[in-house]
């Protein structure tokens, strides 16, 4: 009984997938489009729930169904309205309906050959094994959790050259300069939104900072739920989303990777290699970081959402950094 | 128990796609929101059950976050846009 | 018997999301609509936390479950007051 | 104190990039100190690999598989090298190519960031960690290529970005299998278990068709041109000399070091076949090409097709000093590319910068107003061709000494016919550039943005060739 149930509840999840995919990819206008995304990311994170990965559902729930949807309207809205397509047409066209056929009998078949091929390689020995060299070195890591283990000590390297990816899409952003400043209309709904969801995104966000030693969660989900409070202030007539401004959100900006580099050449100097913390500190050294990284993280995805740093010349009043 | 438990997982998952239906076929982005709504909605309840049956309180922050965040995307959609923000 | 009273609600939540679901698709326009979607929202998440929260082990999950619940409460309103404005305005 | 010079390598570069983030007012002294010190880095870390071989340096002190090492062997020391210098040339080129504050701010934390994620690839020996240094590179060079915020270089670098994207994903659909039938991530520790079973061949494929899309292999060059010739001159030069580079690095570093146990002599046809047919196009494009840096662009993707066509003989050929010997060529054609065409695509950026524009036809009378220009074009295209005293004279002629030896006469015709159509197009420019001008001006010479240029071609044309002696036998040792 339990596993036919469980065979129909992932039928009924894959249903639900595909068919959202394969309408937000057909959709009429962008704007459909994003909803579709939306709710796609939903019901990944549901899949990810049900594949009892609680981490990476955490992740897609933030990222995927919370704050892509925004960052995707915001960039629709800014887009000029006598463009119709990202790509102006010139060579990007893959050729009306047999390009689409070739499109999607090649990805047919790269996905069958793949399923064919895990079915065939499939080894659990050898793809448990890594897990269990981490279940093992995890009381030298520092924390409880084995997926902040890997990714803040064991695979700390990765992190931070994650975070320069995150720096590097933000300096692009604010490069290409196209974000204006936009004033939006105060809104009585949005408004009282704003007073009580906020606050209950920036607890969310210290708790899952802090749970993350020992459980699931950690500096990216709890940057998504920060940075989630800043574009609700945005969103209910705040125009800099509660960010600061010069000099003080540069440094924010950087922080993330200031601190990991901080750590890496203590170390490195000290003579221990480089990320290799003293394993005394190690799990108090792992928060430390986890919460630059979060600030760093949470300033990247609102700055990505407003699209330029917000002006000087209207300060927010203290206290309103999200 | 749980075998009632994993019914009721079974009978939300299958509303979620029934549900999608009118999310798919419809035209209007009114609509579409509308169903978004019920699928978050329907998500929290799937998740939390699969909380229960699966053993894994993490599973209950999952919820929570999903929560907190479907509605700003309400919130992004119903913002007046062109028009006020343009000017 | 605390267990078949949390059953009872869980299922009875459940029906309640599978109704809203059909007012979604059956009933004629969005106002009908939305008021089937709020019935789901509100009366079958509800009832599905209140059975979970009968079978909950510890205080810190009870009130993790009580808070999504109110969080999606106050979350469903606000959602539709926006939609029913928003489609005004189109 | 023994000090892991190969962690400084990305370590400066990320550090130079903060701090030029968050003090933008002093980015580009900054930036200049930090190419500098990475270019000395590199250099220091050439010099330990002669002294004591490979190195390794694990990150976090865990064993790798469960963390991430850096490793460098004299293969990676060398392109570390090219690394450090072209940037550090492109940089000192770049001080005076951005005049503006606010372009100077927005240029130097992206490109730092662009060093770091070079280097990080280069001495990465972890299959994911080189996905998450991919990702890095690719971003960073689709920002710096839209900087002039011109709707040509956004058109094609939001098509670069796309194009990256899909290469990346691919890719890493590819470790996902490794990481599945293997267990791990580290390099060296697959190759050992590595058979001849669909989920390796099905890796090989994903993650080679991945690369070859960012490396911009024919048929699959489509976004090359358009990104590379509307980029800022000194971000032009890296794309070509290095970044397209980075995906050729990592094809040979596979198929050498990770899928021996797979490959065939045959199967390098896969790779030979495209090559050769990208030698004939893309030279064909660039001898049409109406302007100097499209030019430049398609000639890049013509020498990729020689790196290709050179690893496909490669594979022909069994262990031995004949294979050692070609190995070193390609190597050496690859360097010497990397440093002509960032000589190439400088000069072309200081041509534009002087007449406006760098139409070929619109040349006429540069021998006289920027001697030392003319002469740097005309340094690298000795190198493009593959004369004499240029380091490709040599790798081109091991190139065809080991076609001839397999007795296989079509890649020689291949050869032959791209380096005619390479010094067809070089003249072009040459011709343009000697015939008499309607207005002679005095000659004008900037040297912070001449020298560098020059001095990129003369490494191309003359140093490469003539002191190929020593690297030679250290690059047949490693393989």
């Amino acid at each position: 009984m339990n596993t036919l149930s469980w065979s129909f509840l992932d039928i009924l999840l894959v249903i639900a997938l595909v068919l959202l995919a394969g309408a937000a990819l057909r959709a009429r206008s962008l704007r459909q489009s994003i909803i579709l995304f939306i709710a796609f990311g939903l019901v990944t994170a549901l899949v990810w729930a049900r594949l009892r990965a609680p981490d990476v559902a955490l992740a897609e729930a933030a990222i995927g169904a919370g704050l892509t949807g925004a960052l995707l309207l915001t960039a629709l809205r800014n887009r000029p309205s006598e463009e119709s397509r990202l790509v102006s047409n010139n060579g990007m066209r893959w050729g009306g309906r047999w390009g689409n056929v070739a499109i999607t009998v090649s990805v047919s078949l790269v996905a069958l050959g793949i399923g064919w091929a895990v079915l065939y390689g499939m080894n659990d020995t050898q793809s448990g094994r890594l897990a269990g060299q981490v279940g093992s070195a995890l009381e030298l890591s520092g924390v409880s959790n084995p997926v902040t283990a890997v990714l803040l000590n064991f695979r700390a390297y990765d992190t931070l050259l994650e975070l320069a990816v995150l720096l590097a899409a933000l300096l692009g952003i604010l490069s290409l300069g196209g974000g204006r400043a936009t004033h939006c209309t105060v809104d009585p709904i949005a408004t009282s939104l704003r007073g009580w969801l906020v606050p209950l995104l920036i607890l969310t966000a210290g708790y899952q900072l802090w749970v993350g030693a020992h459980a699931p969660g950690g500096a990216f989900q709890a940057g998504a739920l920060l940075a989630a409070a800043g574009v609700v202030q945005h969103l209910a007539g705040r125009a800099h989303a509660g960010l600061p401004v010069g000099a003080v959100l540069r440094v924010l900006m950087v922080s993330g990777i200031g601190i990991f580099m901080t750590m890496g050449l203590w170390t490195f100097l000290g003579g221990r290699g480089f990320l290799a913390y003293p394993q005394r500190w190690a799990g108090e050294l792992i928060l430390l970081i986890e919460l630059f990284a979060t600030l760093a993280i949470a300033v990247t995805l609102i700055l990505c959402y407003l699209g330029s740093e917000p002006e000087r010349r209207r300060i927010t009043p203290a206290g309103s950094k999200p | 128990m749980p075998d009632v438990l994993m019914l009721a997982c079974v009978v939300m998952a299958a509303t979620l796609v029934v549900g999608l239906v009118p999310m798919v076929r419809s035209t209007s982005s009114v609509e579409r929101m509308l169903t978004a709504q019920l699928l978050g909605t329907n998500g929290v309840g799937l998740i939390l059950l699969l909380a229960q049956i699966l053993d894994m309180p993490a599973l209950v922050d999952v919820a929570l976050v999903l929560a907190l965040l479907a509605v700003i995307a309400v919130v992004a959609f119903t913002r007046r846009s062109g028009g006020s923000e343009r000017a | 018997m605390l267990d078949w009273i949390s059953t009872f609600l869980i299922l009875a939540g459940v029906a309640f999301f599978v109704s809203g679901t059909i007012g979604l698709l059956r009933l004629p326009d969005l106002y009908c609509r939305l008021h089937a979607l709020t019935k789901s929202d509100n009366l079958g998440h509800g009832l599905l936390i209140l059975g979970l929260m009968l079978r909950s082990d510890d205080l810190l999950t009870a009130l993790k479950l009580l808070l999504i619940w109110i969080l999606v409460l106050t979350a469903s309103a606000a959602a539709s007051q926006l939609i029913a404005q928003y489609s005004g305005r189109s | 104190m023994e000090v892991d010079v190969l962690v400084l390598s990305v370590a400066l570069p990320l550090c130079g990039a903060l701090i030029a983030v968050a003090w933008p007012r002093r980015c580009e002294v900054v930036g200049m100190l930090t190419a500098f010190a990475v270019s000395v880095a590199a250099v220091l870390t050439l010099v330990q690999v002669l002294v004591v071989g490979a190195l390794q340096h694990e990150m976090g002190g865990w064993t790798p598989g469960l963390g991430i090492a850096l490793r460098v062997d004299i293969l990676s020391a060398v392109f570390l090298v090219l690394v450090g210098l072209v940037v550090l040339a492109s940089s000192v080129y770049a001080t005076g190519y951005f005049g503006q504050p606010r372009e100077k701010a927005h240029f130097w934390p992206m490109w730092l960031l662009l060093l770091a994620a070079l280097n990080a690839l280069v001495l990465s020996s972890d299959l994911f960690n080189v996905y998450v240094t991919l990702e890095l590179l690719g971003l960073t060079a689709v920002s710096l290529a839209a900087l002039s915020g011109q709707r040509a270089a956004i058109d094609a670098a939001l098509r670069y970005l796309l194009v990256g994207l899909l290469g990346s994903m691919v890719y890493l659909a590819g470790v996902a299998l490794l990481y599945l039938g293997y267990g791990t991530l580290d390099l060296p520790a697959i190759a050992t278990q590595i058979e001849s079973e669909p989920i390796a061949w099905l890796a090989l494929c994903l993650m080679t068709g991945g690369l070859l899309l960012k490396t911009a292999l024919f048929p699959l060059h489509f976004w090359l041109p358009p990104a590379h010739a509307n980029a800022p001159a000194p971000v032009s030069a890296v794309l070509s000399a290095l970044v397209v580079k980075a995906g050729f690095y990592l094809v040979m570093r596979l198929w050498i070091d990770l899928f021996p146990a797979l490959l065939t002599p045959s199967t390098g046809l896969l790779l030979g076949i495209p090559g050769a047919a990208a030698v004939l196009w893309g030279s064909w494009q660039a001898f049409k090409a109406e302007r100097l840096k499209l030019l430049a662009a398609y000639s890049t993707v013509a020498q990729l097709g020689y790196l290709f066509l050179g690893l496909a003989l490669l594979f022909q050929l069994a262990p031995g000093p004949t294979r050692d010997v070609l190995f070193g060529g390609i190597v050496l054609m690859a360097l010497t590319h990397g440093f002509a065409k960032a000589g190439l695509f400088l000069a072309a950026g200081m041509v534009q910068k002087r007449s406006g524009n760098d139409q070929i036809s619109n040349l006429g009378g540069m021998a006289q107003r920027m001697p030392v220009t003319t002469f740097t074009i005309a340094l690298a295209g000795v190198a493009l061709i593959g004369l004499p005293p240029s380091g490709a004279f040599l790798g081109k002629w091991q190139l065809l000494s080991s076609a001839l030896g397999l007795g296989q006469w079509l890649w020689v015709i291949v050869v032959a016919t791209g380096s005619m159509l390479a010094a067809a197009y070089v003249f072009r420019v040459l011709e343009r550039a000697f015939a008499g001008s309607s207005q002679p001006d005095a000659p004008v010479a900037i040297a912070r943005e001449e020298w560098p240029a020059l001095l990129l071609s003369a490494i191309a044309a003359v140093l490469l060739g003539v002191g190929s002696g020593w690297l030679w036998p250290l690059l047949g040792n490693d393989i």
